[in-house]
């Protein structure tokens, strides 16, 4: 390993803030990622490893969590680290703040400090998917001596993050960059390696990928270029990628399929939706290959998956055959894809395409992301596509899209196809209370194999963002989060 | 009449800007017929280089769609976007125009502050906004493309107006009993026609244009097939298939050529005295 | 009326039109589907109606509209334009950030085009009728008739990554730390594809007006005159035809430096040019709406300056304007 | 001895144009300290001659053949490097149009320190002092602020004035001069031939002077070249062409020319049609936000009245307000005060509908011929407009018409077609076919023959007097040329700065004027003393 050097990554699109605290939106987890911390990180494998905790215990029964600190770690405003922000983190900043961790905290009966580097959770009742929850960007640690007491959204601070990470905020032209300097007080011994990081600002794809080329940055983050240019570039001399960093949020695309009126009620329908879809057509021209058809709600990538379920491959004979059977007479559905660039309006005009082929009228909606949240939340829309993160535990990333108890108008993130199942609704919070893994596993092929008969959403692929990079910068993505985790570990050959 | 077709077709560039354009328009109005296959069927493999294989002269795009066929069916879209917005923005342009020049005084004042309003707010600008607000579809892409585009019509047409209607002739009118309105319409107007129709050939290629930029920026509507929609779609490819984008690219640059060089003839031959002196 | 007075009025007209601007825009752009709490919470990846709640009620969303706009038109007069939603910093400062960049870019382009468009446009028509003529007004329609982003992606794959000979994008080397006579080369290196892009779509509309007004004013009586003077030809091109031939490309000029503005987000997404253009974008794309009206004022304030500064120039080249009413 | 003597002299025009040759073998010279006019009808090839000698031809037109002969060298030969070191130098141009000649964005001063300048003569302060020397000697008041005015602040006779020191600035020797005085009214017209004549008296120019107006050339002529299609039919002393003319062309144009003699005045009834009574009117001009206007006072309390068949004509300079007090009679001005009466009913207190009606009675036959016609309508639909709109069935109107357009000498192939087929004299019969579609009872014809050549001048006036027997019409004649009023008009009306200073019968006016300003405006006639006296002794 060699130390020193600077390390220019691409940041799209620009993040809102940096206050990983309020904001946790992809683009400031990348950035924010390197300032502030969380108790534990996660290898590839989604298993937990130390971060600010050196150790940690779960008791027997799975209710009692208890972490210790490690010492001599200093803000980056100098001032000392201890349990005492641990626990305002997570107790009031964040309960207040990150909707994600309200998940988890629900379970949470008391979070205490014993001493200055021991912090213990105590949960109600075992919740499997807690140990997932000290992730940097889900509960991230903010210092207590400047927030406490103040409006955390109106924070002055908030513009100059101060964080425990291994770099420090060091400037932001709006618009332009983002510059991260070395921590030089950093805990661990020797690193970090490199001196400063640039995020740049680049707001068209097709530039992005000049960028790279033109060696103005030498690390892609997932997603940042077009699919096209991903094949492309990676053929280049001297450039790697890898797959690697994206278990933990498992990122799976499917299209919400309105189970409250018009066609797309009828099950059948539905079913005549996936038959008429070619998947792998759409991975291997649309995603270039990259990904993997989903076979269900899990990810092959998270905790739990079960392949043992109903397959839908292509067959527009069948897919004809069921909307015969039902009757359908040619009412148009509306397909909204999803606002995120090319790719995505690729894909929705295959499927389009597809559904056409066996005989259903579409019609495609446009909007911009606004248009789109607006459309999901209103539940306006009979076809709409997006992707979700599974954050490595059904429990916590999958059964929030098909819970009765989450049908809930105004947000695009709960179950927004109307999906009403309580027999399922049962057994998805029996396997998240569940101590024992090999009874939640159980629990989660049954689940997964009547939901697939179901087809409450058409599952479509499990995305895959090649990280790509200048071979010479090594060790890029080395957790569960990838590039969202601090670089700590990463270094340049020179 | 004939003179005017005489000098017009005297100016070599005007009449290869017509037969551009009446080709562009007969591949539009007969885009079903030369190309029943809709241009979004994915008929072969993506990324087939043009020349490569018969029955896809211009190759395929990035699902594998006929690029001759989004060609011709684009056409259509283009085309109606550019008139229509055009039809439009003269619709409102030259009434407002023609009022404010002809009444003066108060209505002038208001129907100004108006113009300038929406001068004031740069263009491509208000019209980002207004796709966004109506969300994309044809009709709003023309729709705002109108709205941004009257303002220099009521401006022209307000200008010839006033030159206008002091003229003699118009006093002449008057004086024979006619109305207000016939006055304006009958008289004012069809003398002020040279420069509003070279006016509308110029904004039916900026519309062309606008609908294409804001096909780039993802405002353009999904369901059509348009030229913008070809360029902005391969784009994200253009270094892999540099055609995809060229080949929609050099029809737009062609057919706005075409109504530049209309235009210009219009100029030249609507204006007596360069007709006169040749130029 | 002295030039001082025909500028206060002018000023005194455009605070009115700009409160109009303010008004209308505080609809218009509330009329769009969305706001900005969703877009945020969307982004997020995860939401819950406390989220939201909490969002609404820190933007000042959760109060009715006429309410909402009370506010904001009180904070306009008070030259306030508020806190950008998303980014929690006075829009002020915001557009501050960006508007150098945008100044510089359209600014550049603008003296650019101008300067190169006049000098064509006098080329061709001194040589009217020949090929040289031919060529340049040839060249003229075909910039004209090219979409700009187009010309900007090809001069990108050209010029930095086939030629290597200027960078892609950007608005300077970030961290390179220059300073002086480097930093200002450096920025006209960065400089030169965005301006040249957005300059040559206005360069044609400038070339083919001077080229016609310049034929046109050469069939003038006072052009014969200074020939019976005996005044040598370079002499009558440059003091007496060009003089009066700049007019209507002046006016023409007033009014769309204006538009060079809303022109300029094309350009400032392909070369990641970090301008207010783009920042408009960005912030319709996140309803953020304070910005976006932010941004809007502050555009056409600049129209309405440009259109100012043409006026004056506009005195300065023609003595016979002198009333403000026009 | 001649200065400049032109020999074969063909100038070609080029392919579809009216002719060939602009002009064919003319041959005449200029003598020294002589003025020299040439005339001749409109197109007759004048200026093209005079821009052949000044190098000034337009790209398309070629000299075919000839030479001019100038201080030893051929004019037309010369390479243009020295043909532009003669002009303004050795030869000097003044245009007819004064409003556009000058450059309106150049200082007055400067553009004569430019002909300086050009020629490399003297330096700088020198320069300017000249040039201020210059704008005295040609009469402009103030020097020292007109060298620093803008065209746009000069009236249309300083203007010319301006250009006239310009061509002198370097003392040439000769003076050509196409038109000067013809956009000019009589009185600024008076002062420039007479600053002409004393200028080129003093500095012994060559002056060869171009017009049509045979008043002006009995007025400074010394010779007189008359021009017709491209050739010279006639040229002598202006004594000899003027009074004993040769060729049959000169003759007609001649006889033309409104005689001098008044004519008796019909008996008309004493019943007026019209009576106009402290008419007022008053424009702002200039003015903008927050800048004082400057006031002018078009009408300003004038009275008259017109009688049933009669003929009242309006005399004055330019700017008089003539033209305002026409309009203001059909209201296409509205007065400030005073009273219209129109068969004793006011005009000023109609309503829209009652307005439209009454103005049928009125017409108006418009100053300008090309401009009172929409370009794009028929003759036929521009005369059955009116009438239909009155209500008149649309074939009635049409056989009406046709009539009409034969009773102003037209054939009735002209209603099928647009006013640029016809010319202008041609045109001006078609407007008061116009006016009289209407039947009106009084038609007002504001100059309603001054921009025709004299023949067809001749023709018009011969309608209006027949029209005035056949239908008993009252008419209102607005014109600035004074012969033309005495031969149609019964009573006279002379205004000035919009005050009528004298009113009365056409003789009482024109042979004992009561008013000084009437004195002046018959002392400045041009070749007022040649022919017929106009202004009678006494
Ligand atoms: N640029 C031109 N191209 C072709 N023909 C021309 C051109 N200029 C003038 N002519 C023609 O040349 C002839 C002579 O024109 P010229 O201007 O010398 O007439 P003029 O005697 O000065 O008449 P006017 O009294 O109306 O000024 C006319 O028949 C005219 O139509
Ligand atoms: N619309 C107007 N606005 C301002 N001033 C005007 C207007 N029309 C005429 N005037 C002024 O009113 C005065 C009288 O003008 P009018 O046209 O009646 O003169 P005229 O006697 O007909 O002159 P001419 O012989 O040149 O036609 C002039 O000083 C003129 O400048
Ligand atoms: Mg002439
Ligand atoms: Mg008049």
């Amino acid at each position: 390993q060699e130390a020193g050097g600077r390390l220019d990554v691409v940041v799209q699109p620009e993040p809102p803030s940096l206050m990983l605290g309020l904001v946790t939106n992809g683009p400031t987890q990348l950035v924010a990622g390197e300032i502030y911390e969380s108790l534990l990180r996660y290898g590839t494998d989604l298993k937990p490893q130390p971060s600010l905790a050196e150790s940690w215990e779960i008791s027997k029964d799975g209710l009692t969590y208890t972490f210790h600190l490690h010492h001599g770690v200093k803000w980056h405003d100098g001032k000392p680290f201890t349990s005492a922000d641990v626990v305002f983190s997570a107790d009031k900043f964040l309960r207040k703040t990150n909707a994600r961790l309200r998940v988890s905290l629900a379970h949470v009966a008391s979070i205490t400090a014993p001493d200055d580097y021991t912090v213990v959770f105590k949960l109600k009742e075992p919740f499997g998917p807690f140990i997932n929850a000290f992730e940097a960007s889900t509960m991230p640690i903010v210092p207590k001596h400047i927030y406490e007491g103040t409006d955390y959204a109106t924070n002055p601070m908030n513009n100059t993050p101060i964080g425990t990470g291994p770099f420090k905020f060091d400037k932001w032209v709006k618009g332009s960059y983002i510059h991260l300097v070395k921590n030089k007080d950093y805990y661990l011994e020797g690193k970090p390696y490199l001196d400063e990081i640039y995020y740049r600002v680049i707001p068209d794809a097709a530039s992005r990928a000049v960028a790279f080329e033109n060696g103005d940055v030498q690390v892609l983050p997932g997603g940042s270029i077009e699919n096209w240019d991903v094949k492309r570039l990676t053929a280049m001399k001297g450039v790697c990628s890898t797959g690697k960093g994206w278990e933990f949020f498992a990122p799976h695309a499917f299209a919400w399929l309105n189970n409250r009126e018009g066609w797309t009620a009828k099950k059948k329908f539905r079913q005549a939706i996936m038959y008429a879809m070619d998947r792998d057509f759409m991975k291997d021209v649309i995603w270039n290959g990259f990904g993997k058809v989903a076979t269900g709600p899990i990810s092959s990538a998270t905790n739990f998956y079960s392949s043992d379920v109903p397959k839908y491959p292509h067959d527009p004979a069948k897919a004809k055959e069921l909307l015969k059977e039902i009757g359908y007479d040619g009412t148009p559905v509306r397909i909204l894809p999803l606002p995120y660039g090319e790719t995505w309006q690729r894909w929705a005009e295959a499927m389009k395409q597809n559904l056409e082929e066996v005989g259903i009228k579409v019609d495609m909606v446009s909007s911009d992301v606004a248009g789109w949240n607006q459309k999901l939340s209103d539940w306006d829309y009979d076809i709409a596509f997006t992707y979700l993160y599974q954050y490595g535990d059904p429990a916590l990333g999958v059964s929030r899209s098909y819970l009765a108890k989450n049908i809930a108008k105004g947000s695009p993130w709960n179950n927004v196809e109307g999906y009403n199942n309580p027999e399922l609704d049962k057994k998805w919070a029996a396997a998240a209370v569940s101590a024992d893994p090999a009874e939640r596993e159980k629990i989660y092929a049954e689940i997964q194999k009547e939901i697939v008969a179901d087809v409450p959403v058409a599952w479509l692929l499990e995305l895959q963002f090649p990280t790509i990079y200048r071979c010479n910068i090594k060790n890029p993505v080395s957790t569960a989060i990838g590039l969202n985790d601090s670089l700590r570990d990463t270094w340049i050959e020179k | 009449m004939t003179g005017f077709l005489k000098r017009f077709a005297r100016n070599r560039g005007a009449l290869v800007g017509l037969l551009i354009l009446l080709i562009v328009v007969v591949v539009a109005i007969f885009a079903p017929i030369i190309e029943p296959r809709s241009p979004w069927q994915m008929v072969q493999r993506p990324f087939l280089p043009p020349f490569t294989m018969s029955g896809l002269p211009l190759g395929t795009d990035t699902l594998g769609r006929d690029v001759a066929s989004g060609l011709v069916h684009g056409a259509r879209v283009s085309l109606i976007v550019g008139l229509v917005s055009t039809l439009v923005a003269l619709l409102i342009g030259v009434p407002l125009g023609a009022v404010a020049g002809f009444y003066g005084g108060w209505i002038d004042e208001a129907a100004m502050r108006v113009t300038e309003f929406f001068q004031t707010i740069p263009s491509f600008a208000l019209a980002i906004v207004l796709v966004a607000i109506m969300e994309p579809s044809l009709t709003s892409i023309t729709l705002a493309i109108a709205i941004v585009s009257w303002p220099p019509v009521a401006r022209l047409v307000r200008g010839e107006v006033m030159a206008l209607r002091h003229r003699e002739f118009v006093d002449a009118a008057r004086l024979a009993g006619l109305s207000n309105r016939r006055i304006l319409f009958g008289h004012i107007l069809p003398n002020a026609m040279s420069p509003i129709i070279v006016m509308a050939s110029l904004m039916v290629a900026t519309a062309i244009l606008l609908e294409s930029s804001l096909s780039f920026l993802g405002l353009g509507d999904p369901n059509i097939m348009s030229w913008g929609y070809m360029i902005g779609a391969a784009r994200t490819v253009i270094r892999s298939a540099w055609w995809l984008s060229f080949i929609p690219g050099v029809a737009i640059l062609l057919t706005v050529l075409a109504l530049n060089l209309i235009g210009e003839g219009l100029n030249d031959a609507l204006n007596p005295r360069l007709a006169r002196k040749g130029r | 009326m002295s030039l001082a007075l025909m500028i206060l009025s002018r000023i005194a007209k455009a605070v009115i039109t700009l409160l109009l601007i303010a008004v209308l825009n505080f609809f218009l752009i509330h009329a769009a589907p969305g706001d900005p709490a969703k877009v945020m919470a969307g982004e997020a990846g995860a939401a819950d109606p406390q989220f939201l709640e909490q969002l609404r009620s820190r933007f000042g969303l959760d109060q009715p509209l006429h309410i909402q706009f009370a506010k904001y038109m009180w904070n306009v007069l008070h030259l306030d334009l508020g806190m950008s939603y998303r980014q929690q910093i006075p829009v002020l400062t915001l557009i501050l950030q960006r508007l150098p960049a945008t100044l510089l870019l359209t600014l550049t382009a603008f003296g650019v085009s101008l300067v190169m468009g006049i000098a064509l446009g006098l080329a061709a028509a001194a040589r009217v009728g020949k090929w040289g003529d031919s060529v340049i007004t040839g060249m003229a329609l075909l910039f004209y008739a090219t979409p700009l982003y187009w010309v900007a992606l090809m001069a990108v794959l050209l010029f930095s990554v086939q030629l290597e000979w200027l960078p892609a994008f950007g608005y300077d080397s970030v961290g390179a730390g220059y300073t002086g006579l480097a930093m200002a080369l450096d920025r006209l290196k960065h400089l030169i594809l965005p301006a040249l892009t957005l300059g040559l779509f206005f360069m044609a509309v400038y070339l083919r007006m001077t080229r016609s007004s310049v034929l046109e004013v050469s069939q003038m009586d006072f052009v014969k005159t200074a020939r019976a003077k005996g005044v040598a030809e370079g002499t009558i091109r440059r003091r007496h035809i060009l003089r009066n031939a700049l007019l209507p490309v002046v006016t023409l000029a007033g009014l769309q430096a204006g538009q060079l503005v809303g022109g300029a987000v094309l350009t400032e997404t392909v070369f990641a040019w970090p301008g207010i253009g783009r920042l408009m974008f960005d912030s319709l794309a996140a309803r953020d709406y304070n910005t976006l009206l932010g941004v809007f004022l502050v555009s056409a304030a600049m129209v309405i300056l440009f259109n100012i500064i043409t006026d004056i120039v506009y005195r300065l080249i023609d003595p016979r304007i002198g009333g403000a009413s026009r | 001895m001649a200065v400049l003597s032109i020999r074969d002299l063909t100038i070609a025009l080029p392919p579809g144009a009216d002719r060939e040759d602009a002009v064919r073998d003319i041959n005449f010279d200029l003598d020294a300290g002589e003025i020299l006019c040439v005339v001749g009808e409109s197109g007759s090839g004048k200026s093209m001659t005079a821009n052949a000698l000044m190098g000034l031809l337009p790209q398309e037109v070629k000299i075919r053949s000839g030479r001019a002969e100038f201080e030893g060298h051929d004019l037309l030969a010369l390479p243009e490097a020295q043909r532009r070191a003669l002009r303004g130098d050795r030869i000097g141009m003044i245009f007819q149009e004064p409003m556009s000649a000058l450059n309106p964005l150049m200082r007055i001063g400067d553009q004569i320190v430019e002909v300086y300048e050009a020629h490399g003569r003297f330096s700088g302060a020198e320069r300017r002092a000249r040039a201020l020397a210059l704008i005295k000697e040609v009469g402009l008041p103030d020097p020292e602020k007109i060298i620093r005015a803008y065209p746009f602040q000069l009236s249309g006779g300083q203007r010319q004035r301006a250009m006239i020191a310009m061509a002198l600035a370097l003392d040439p020797a000769i003076l050509i001069a196409d038109e000067p005085t013809t956009a000019l009214d009589v009185t600024t017209q008076a002062q420039i031939l007479d600053l002409i004549r004393r200028i080129q008296q003093k500095h012994g120019t060559a002056v060869m002077f171009i017009t049509h107006d045979f008043g002006v050339v009995a007025e400074i002529a010394d010779r007189v070249i008359v021009m017709r299609q491209g050739e010279i039919v006639e040229a002598g002393s202006a004594e000899v062409v003027l009074n004993a003319p040769q060729h049959p062309y000169t003759r007609d144009l001649l006889a033309a020319i409104p005689s001098n003699a008044i004519p008796e005045p019909e008996q008309v009834a004493a019943r007026p049609v019209l009576e106009v009574r402290e008419l007022r009117k008053t424009y702002q001009t200039g003015g903008g936000f927050l800048r004082p206007a400057r006031e002018v006072k078009a009408i300003d309390g004038v009275s008259f009245a017109v009688a049933k068949g009669e003929v009242l004509g309006i005399v004055g300079e330019s700017g008089s307000g003539k033209s305002t007090v026409g309009r203001a009679i059909v209201r296409l001005v509205e007065p400030d005060s005073g009273q219209i009466l129109l068969d004793g009913r006011d005009m000023n207190t109609l309503d829209p509908e009652a307005l439209r009606a009454a103005r049928r009675r009125v017409q108006m036959v418009f100053q300008d011929p090309y401009a009172s016609l929409n370009p794009r309508k028929k003759i036929a639909q521009a005369i059955t407009e009116g009438p239909i709109a009155a209500g008149t069935p649309k074939a009635e109107a049409e056989a009406r018409a046709l009539q009409l357009l034969e009773t102003v000498g037209l054939d009735a192939g002209a209603a099928d077609r647009f006013p640029h087929e016809f010319s202008g004299g041609q045109r001006q019969r078609i407007g008061i076919a116009r006016a009289l579609a209407m039947e009106p009872e009084l038609i007002i014809a504001d100059e309603a023959v001054s921009a025709l050549d004299v023949s067809i001048q001749a023709q018009v006036l011969e309608l209006l007097r027949d029209l005035r027997t056949r239908f008993e019409l009252s008419l209102i004649f607005i014109t600035h040329d004074l012969r033309v009023a005495a031969q149609l008009c019964d009573r006279i009306a002379v205004m000035r700065h919009g005050r009528l200073v004298e009113i009365g019968p056409v003789d009482a006016v024109f042979r004992n004027p009561q008013d000084d300003y009437t004195r002046n405006l018959l002392a400045a006639v041009p070749g007022a003393d040649w022919g017929t006296e106009l202004a009678a002794p006494g």
